[in-house]
């Protein structure tokens, strides 16, 4: 009965796959194992979700070991969302790894990297699925150390350092996490989340503990998560990372980390906790908006547009965390549809410049001006790409925003609504840049005859530019499950 | 094949001929032949949806749900049909005359400019059979972005400058303050569909009106309310033909045919009458009329006398909608047409004067209607029918927007309205006067020897100028005698327009 | 009526004499004017006038009215003249030829 | 009606052939065009014709009956004489223009609802302006568009009346009206800037001296009578009138008595004269219409003839500056004759003027306005001086100034000779003209009294003229212009404008400065910390990093834990 084991093989197989790309040592043979290891973590996901949807939360425990004394595997509607986002854009991505990293370099050292993105496709989606607060910081660690391998992969030198720094601040942050982790234990006596949850309240609110444990996990998280202002290690880290590791990474670390932060301060902590009992939600609005206008504007004069859309990224978590902060259902909503929208629309535009990369070699916005001439599938993908990035109606990116809003109108906040309308025009500026360069200027002169993309970088660009128009105008099946996921975080579902 | 087919085929055809633009771009004749084959078809489509909107029908085209309760649909209704009708015919005449001026100017990038081209009156058209709100900003938008190429079509500094300033404007508008308008009204009303009566009324504080007024009007860059009237001079640095089409009919008309969808559909006219709400607007859109005309009386160049006439009588429309009385409305819905054709016609001569004669200013102009006898007689045409005077059919709209304002009792528009007229007099018709009247600039010292003394000097005048007619190409002078023509049809047919209008407000 | 004096002087040899260049003729236009003024008067008992209002039947009404109008019209113009004279570029002068389509 | 369409229309129709036709067979048709609509008038019933629904509105483009039969003879007559007088013009565009306006003058006046008036009005408008312009000098040019924009603006204001009058009944029928709401007074004001009263007058004088030759011809016939007869038929008996009229037929002398252009002096003649119309109509009752009608057909016929005279010397020595002709007999003998003739026409006895005129004077009698009447009075020996005498004198006699030229060409001699044979005839045979008259009333005017006091008038006014050219009161003729109201928007207006832009304008673009600026200050300062090398943007030592992670927990627990 392979079904019932779903959840676990979801993890096991990339886990699983990882050495086994190293034996294989052969780039091409890593390369089909990588491939079909993500595929089938994708078609396991989809089969989750299904049944997610369809009976509500499952629970899986590991070895057979009950809750909660063995290791639980527990998905809800969130989970699966998450899963869905990291294990989707994995395997869009995984066949690009073939075409990208062989301009970057690397190919020699192929299979090690094919390894290194299953573990990290592996921890990451083992922090989706686990029930443990422990197991959590275990997978976290996994994907963790995988990442900062990938991006030490990259083909600039300064690759070594961001990495070295992303290293830095994340251990500081799993450290946090895991401190937190321990004085939850220490105050609860246990480490399934769920069972935290059950025995918060007799620990009582003021707890001390708890309350520095609260504090460490919201840290922790928010450096992983890359929150204003704890924000630094990203820019370089994406920016130098191999341009396959940037969109990966952009579209999926990040999300899980916001899961982390989502699962603890609304299931674990609880709602009236983290934000009746204590003040949290006005912090997180500030360095929500900060946020939001700050990396944008830098990212408007940014020259290298994958830092460009690195400091975009840092003003995306913004939105996530603004919705996060309202602290209901609806911005819950938005706060979960933008994971999942920008997880579609950051991957796509760094696979484009991926294949910007591949053919001239370069990310720079004086050397990408002209571009669309020689390129205009790849730069009508980027066009396709950044509209949804804006927000542009028809795209993902509306979907959220729209979400955004509403969430922030039945608060009443309208100066909240003003802000998200204003930060989004700066992301206009930021985008038509790009597109005025690649558009309306002419090309570097030694630069007028660069040949289209091959389509095995184009076709997931591509898929994931379609993605977006796709949620941008069919949105039952994202919008659906994020309310659900919002209306269970919020204890009503 | 049904209506909805059709209403399909009109916004499908444009994007198709597009593709087949790029396709032939190295084939100049070729693409061409598409261009036009294509807006022919493109109207013919649009044609068959008319018959089930006059027999009172509202064929509906639903693509997608976008949110439970919101989709992104299409819904024909007579406005709308208008509209739709207007910017696909004009687009086969300006087909033929951009053929004209992009040759006759020797333009660079034309396949972008074709292909931009009919993206844009793809998204018009979809702007007018938008069936919802949100539709409309997205077709609004698209509009937007698709026009951008094609004002910054020089490359130039200075095109580039008025590209930011076209941009800039227009979706820091719709995004920054139409949006939210939108937003709030989903949120109010829990709907966006357009509905006859409106969806507001109910649904927000009587004080929220004016705010919500003021988000669509500022919102809606495209109807060129002052202040925010700027992209629309800026936006003349594109080849005429752009000017022509685009902004002076799709672009702009789309901006004011939003306008009314709102006020008519979205707040409901009964609703703001009774608030009051729109009184501010009324205003606001008076003081554009005339402040605008007063701008363009200082312009010398012809182009941006005209953008800043066009600024003038979007205002119009705007009046018309702010009135919000059955007259005005359908008054403001057919001077959309009126102006289209008027304003039309006026660009297309301001462009074939460039082809012909490499003229801009109107300063240097003068005697030329000697050797341009056509463009100049087209050019007096469409300039009375802009100031509204018969036999032309700007007059009528102009008569209902007045009767709006007598049964809004806001008889100080009709003075507006007035005072308007006479200051198109006097920047349009000088533009005419100049060319025929006044001698040519190196014929003066010549004529002034003659002039008093030689008995016949008149017929030596004749002479001396009417033997050199050097007209534009006749892919120009074509096409605006249609448009002129149009707006001697329109004032001899309006009534049957009017009828077409009238369940707009019924 | 000092015109033809001077013409006479000025006008070309060859010309044809008009029966006006003579001064004399002039004044017996002008003598011509005065008498028949002079006869008008005289009519004056000879014929039946149905006023419509009392100063119309006083005597000579019509000719003595025209009279002062035609001399009050002239010398109030005269002087009204005075004040309103502009020069012929009055309205030209602050204008660049050219520049402006007003 | 000719071929079924509607009198006025058949020569805005017939227009458009005139360019498609050579020369000799274009003169021929333009004569033959207003001579068939004539005499398809001739045949017309009474009646309203060709009506239709349009929109909500009951439109009745033709309406016969007296009043506007009368008014339409003679705009066809004046439009043959003025054609005749136009034969030497090839001016394509004159050619289309004047008898297209005279069309839009006659369709106009059988226009039976404000929309069809309004359309004919603007179209007088639009039309007449080329002949204006047809002069192609810079002055023609300003002067016309500065007449444009006034006679466009009575037709806004027409047009406003009638959507106000289409607002209150619904109904745009062309009646009587009465005064007393917005509607009224805006139509009235719009009949009375067409029909130049007072301070709406400028138009008059400043445009109809600056036409072309022939166009001034055309000009001086349709566009105020037309306004005379819309007043007439929509106003009769406004006392209001009265008065206005009264001060029209004066104040326009003083000015006629010492302009130099003597096309201009016939302007403020023409306005003067128009004056005794709107007095006529004033008044009202069935003798004043009759008079108003009778008077505006022999005025539109010796007006002609005194602007086809003054044409003909404009046309042969260039000018008709008071100040530089003189002597002109010599050398135009017959134009001498013809302007005589006309001069004799504005009343004189056995003239046209003389049985028209005493019909307003009359009627203004009967009804008992003294004041009124001797202003009238003071009015029509003024006229005779000034338009009449004065005219004569300075062109054809006077100081000889030593211009020689020809005799006009013969279609103006034409044209002339038949125009001063309509004045006579009508003035000799005044039962023709009282016959076409909409009202019935007896009217003898060659009583032995009337001809008497008459030419008394006529004489003194002479002797007046004659003793003050003698004694040299009367101001001589010098080149200048006289300022008149239109000062306000030809001067005052624009100095206003330009005050109230160089008040504004400084202000504007600086504000427009510092927004362009502030935004550049802005984007500087931005540039500074969000710049590459800004300081949010900078990359920061692993260990700055690290102390905000401790700053941001410590503010967290800090938040908490108070």
């Amino acid at each position: 009965m392979l079904l019932a084991h779903l959840p676990a093989l979801v993890i096991v197989i990339p886990l699983i796959c990882a050495p086994l790309c190293v034996l294989l040592r052969g780039k091409d043979w890593a390369f089909i194992v990588a491939l079909l290891a993500t595929w089938a973590s994708f078609a396991c996901s989809v089969l989750l979700t299904i049944q997610v949807m369809k009976v509500g939360t499952i629970s899986y425990a590991m070895g057979g070991w009950a809750p909660p004394y063995g290791i639980e595997i527990r998905l809800d509607a969130l989970n699966v969302f998450i899963l869905l986002i990291v294990s989707g854009i994995g395997s869009v991505v995984a066949p690009y790894a073939r075409n990208s990293l062989l301009l970057e370099h690397i190919e020699e050292r192929a299979y090690m990297f094919y390894c290194a993105y299953l573990l990290c496709l592996c921890g990451l989606m083992g922090v989706a699925v686990t029930g443990d607060a422990f197991n959590l910081f275990v997978f976290l660690e996994i994907s963790s150390l995988s990442s900062y391998v990938l991006i030490a992969l990259g083909s600039d030198r300064r690759a070594l350092t961001a990495a070295y720094q992303y290293l830095v601040m994340g251990t500081i942050g799993a450290t946090f996490i895991v401190i937190a982790v321990g004085l939850l234990y220490q105050a609860t006596g246990t480490l399934n989340m769920a069972d935290i949850a059950n025995r918060l309240p007799e620990a009582g609110y003021t707890n001390r503990t708890v309350i520095a444990a609260f504090a460490f996990m919201v840290i922790g998280a928010g450096l992983k998560i890359a929150i204003f202002p704890l924000h630094q290690w990203l820019p370089n880290a994406y920016t130098y990372a191999p341009n396959i590791v940037s969109a990966f990474l952009a579209a999926t670390a990040t999300k899980v980390s916001v899961y982390i932060l989502l699962r603890f301060v609304f299931s674990v902590f609880g709602v009236e906790f983290s934000f009746v009992s204590l003040p949290t939600a006005i912090p997180l609005l500030v360095l929500a908006v900060l946020a939001m206008f700050l990396p944008s504007i830098v990212a408007c004069f940014q020259t290298n547009v994958k830092r460009v859309l690195a400091y975009s990224s840092v003003a995306q978590i913004g939105y996530m965390v603004l919705g996060l902060g309202f602290v209901s259902v609806a911005g819950l909503t938005a706060s979960i549809l933008h994971l999942f929208n920008h997880a579609l629309m950051k991957g796509a535009l760094f696979l484009v410049l991926g294949a910007v990369f591949y053919r001239i070699g370069s990310c720079n916005i004086d050397r990408m001006a002209g571009l669309a001439k020689q390129m205009p599938w790849t730069m009508a993908a980027f066009v396709g790409g950044g509209l949804s990035l804006i927000g542009v109606p028809l795209t993902a990116g509306f979907i959220s925003k729209w979400y955004l809003i509403l969430a922030a109108l039945e608060k009443g906040w309208w100066y909240i609504v003003v802000l998200i309308v204003v930060s989004s025009l700066i992301a206009v500026v930021y985008v038509f840049r790009v597109i005025e360069a690649a558009y309306f200027r002419d090309a570097p002169d030694d630069l007028v005859n660069v040949a289209e993309a091959p389509i095995s970088l184009l076709a997931p660009a591509w898929i994931l530019v379609f993605a977006n128009f796709y949620f941008g105008v069919e949105t039952s099946i994202s919008v659906g499950i994020a309310e659900r996921a919002a209306q269970s975080l919020m204890g009503a579902g | 094949m049904d209506t909805q087919d059709f209403i399909a085929l009109a916004m499908l055809l444009p994007l198709i001929g597009t593709v087949m633009i790029w396709m032939s771009g190295p084939r100049p004749n070729q693409r061409e032949v598409v261009t036009v084959v294509t807006a022919i078809l493109t109207f013919l489509c649009v044609l068959q949806v008319l018959p089930p909107v006059l027999a009172g029908e509202n064929p509906t085209l639903i693509i997608a749900n976008i949110l439970p309760g919101l989709q992104f649909a299409f819904v024909v209704e007579p406005l709308g049909m208008m509209f739709a009708l207007i910017a696909s015919f004009l687009w086969i005449v300006t087909s033929f005359y951009a053929i004209g001026y992009m040759r006759g100017h020797n333009e660079p990038n034309q396949t972008r400019f074709y292909m931009c081209f009919a993206i844009a009156i793809s998204s018009a058209i979809a702007v007018a059979f938008s069936g919802n709100m949100l539709t409309l900003f997205i077709a609004y938008e698209v509009l937007t972005l698709s026009t951008y190429p094609l004002v910054t079509h020089n490359q130039d500094e200075e095109a580039k400058r008025a590209g930011r300033t076209y941009l800039g404007i227009l979706l820091t508008s719709s995004i920054g303050l139409l949006l939210v308008a939108i937003l709030w009204t989903w949120y109010a009303a829990g709907t966006l569909d357009f509905t006859k009566g409106g969806i507001l009324k109910g649904k927000i504080d009587d004080g929220l009106v004016i705010v919500m007024l003021f988000l669509y009007m500022y919102g809606i860059g495209k109807a060129a309310l002052m202040p925010i009237h700027r992209w629309l001079p800026a936006a003349m640095v594109a080849p005429t033909p752009v000017s022509a089409l685009l902004h002076a009919v799709a672009v702009v008309k789309a901006g004011v045919f939003t306008v009314l969808k709102v006020i008519i559909y979205i707040f409901g006219a009964d609703f703001l009458t009774e608030t009051g709400a729109s009184v501010w607007l009324m205003y606001v859109a008076g003081a554009t009329v005339l402040l605008a005309s007063l701008v363009a009386l200082t312009k010398d160049n012809l182009k941006a006398r005209l953008a800043y006439s066009t600024v003038s009588q979007l205002s119009y429309v705007v009046l018309a909608g702010a009135l919000a009385t059955s007259f005005s409305l359908v008054g403001g819905a057919m001077h959309i047409v009126m102006h289209a054709f008027g304003k039309i016609t006026l660009f297309f001569c301001a462009g074939a004067i460039m082809v012909a004669s490499h003229k801009t200013e109107i300063s240097q102009m003068r005697g030329l209607g000697w050797r341009m006898p056509f463009t100049f007689a087209a050019f007096l045409l469409g300039a009375l029918s802009v100031i509204g005077l018969p036999p032309l059919g700007g007059s009528w709209s102009k008569w209902y927007i007045a009767l709006g304002a007598a049964d809004a009792e806001q008889l100080i528009f009709i003075a507006v309205l007035m005072i308007s007229s006479l200051l198109n007099v006097a920047y349009l018709i000088p533009v005419f006067a100049r060319g025929f009247f006044g001698p040519r600039d190196e014929e003066r010292a010549q004529i002034a020897d003659t002039h008093h003394h030689d008995h016949d000097h008149k017929s030596a005048d004749h002479a001396a100028y009417g033997s050199r007619i050097v007209e534009a190409p006749l892919f120009c002078v074509v096409p605006l005698w249609v448009t002129a023509l149009g707006c001697v049809a329109l004032f001899l047919y309006a009534d049957r327009l009017y009828a077409m209008l009238e369940p707009i407000v019924k | 009526m000092n015109g033809p004096k001077h013409t006479s002087a000025s006008s070309s040899s060859g010309e044809k004499q008009s029966w006006l260049d003579d001064t004399q003729n002039i004044d017996k236009i002008f003598w011509g004017v005065i008498f028949l003024s002079v006869i008008l008067m005289l009519l004056e008992p000879f014929y039946y006038k149905k006023p419509y209002f009392s100063f119309e039947g006083s005597f000579g009404f019509y000719g003595w009215f025209s009279f002062l109008a035609c001399a009050g019209l002239v010398l109030v113009a005269r002087s009204l003249g005075r004040v309103f004279e502009r020069g012929e570029e009055y309205y030209d002068a602050d204008r660049n030829s050219g520049e402006d389509n007003r | 009606m000719l071929w079924g369409i509607p009198p006025g229309l058949l020569l805005i129709l017939g227009v458009l052939l005139v360019p498609l036709l050579p020369g000799a067979w274009r003169k021929a048709y333009m004569t033959i065009l207003p001579l068939a609509g004539l005499w398809a008038l001739a045949g017309a019933e009474t009646g309203v014709f060709y009506t239709f629904t349009f929109f909500t509105y009951e439109i009745a483009p033709v309406r016969i009956d007296g009043l506007s039969l009368v008014f339409g003879y003679i705009f066809h007559i004046a439009a043959i004489l003025s054609v005749v007088f136009a034969w030497h013009n090839n001016d394509t565009v004159e050619q289309m223009a004047g008898l297209a306006y005279a069309g839009s003058g006659i369709g106009a006046v059988f226009a039976g609802d404000l929309i069809t008036l309004f359309i004919y009005w603007e179209a007088m408008a639009t039309t007449s302006v080329f002949l204006i312009w047809a002069r192609r000098s810079d002055s023609a040019f300003r002067a016309g568009m500065r007449y444009l924009i006034i006679q466009v603006g009575s037709g806004v204001l027409l047009l406003s009346g009638a959507i106000l009058m289409a607002h209150q009944t619904g109904s745009v029928a062309f009646d009587k009206m009465t005064l007393g709401n917005l509607a009224t007074w805006l139509i009235l004001i719009a009949f009375g800037i067409k029909c130049a009263f007072p301070f709406f007058h400028n138009w008059l004088p400043d445009a109809y001296p600056e036409a072309s030759v022939t166009g001034t011809v055309f000009l001086s016939a349709f566009t105020t009578k037309c306004a005379v007869y819309v007043l007439a038929r929509g106003f009769p008996g406004t006392e209001l009138l009265i008065y206005v009229g009264a001060a029209m037929a004066a104040f326009p002398l003083f000015y006629a008595a010492i302009e130099n252009d003597l096309r201009r002096v016939l302007a403020y003649s023409l306005n003067n004269q128009l004056g005794f119309m709107v007095v006529g109509v004033g008044v009202g009752s069935a003798l004043a219409i009759n008079g108003v009608a009778a008077h505006a057909f022999a005025h539109i016929l010796y007006k002609s003839l005194l602007f086809m005279a003054m044409g003909a010397v404009l046309y042969r020595v260039g000018t008709v500056k008071a100040s530089e002709l003189g002597g002109l007999h010599k050398s135009m003998p017959l134009t001498t004759i013809f302007c005589i003739i006309g001069a004799a026409s504005i009343s004189t006895p056995l003239f046209a003027g003389f049985i028209a005129k005493s019909l307003t004077l009359s009627a203004a009698a009967k009804d008992g306005y003294p004041v009124i009447w001797l202003i009238l009075m003071f009015a029509s020996a003024g006229v005779f001086l000034v338009s009449g005498v004065k005219i004569v004198y300075f062109a054809f006699f006077a100081n000889d100034g030593g211009k020689r030229c020809k005799e006009a060409p013969l279609n103006m001699q034409i044209a002339m000779g038949l125009t001063a044979i309509l004045c006579v005839v009508i003035g000799v045979y005044s039962p023709w003209l009282y016959s076409l008259l909409p009202n019935d009333v007896a009217y003898e005017p060659y009583t032995l009294s009337h001809v008497i006091n008459q030419l008394q008038t006529l004489i003194f006014s002479a002797l007046a003229f004659a003793l003050l050219i003698r004694f040299k009161f009367y101001p001589p003729a010098v080149n200048s212009i006289y300022l008149d109201f239109d000062i306000t928007y030809r001067k005052w207006l624009p100095v206003l404008y330009k005050w109230i832009v160089s008040l504004v304008s400084p202000g504007w673009k600086s504000m427009l400065q510092d927004l362009r600026n502030g935004l550049h200050r802005m984007v500087a300062y931005m540039f500074r910390h969000h710049g590459p090398e800004g300081i949010l943007a900078r990359t920061w030592p692993t260990g700055s990093m690290a102390l905000w992670v401790a700053l941001l927990l410590g503010g967290f627990l800090l938040i908490y834990y108070s």
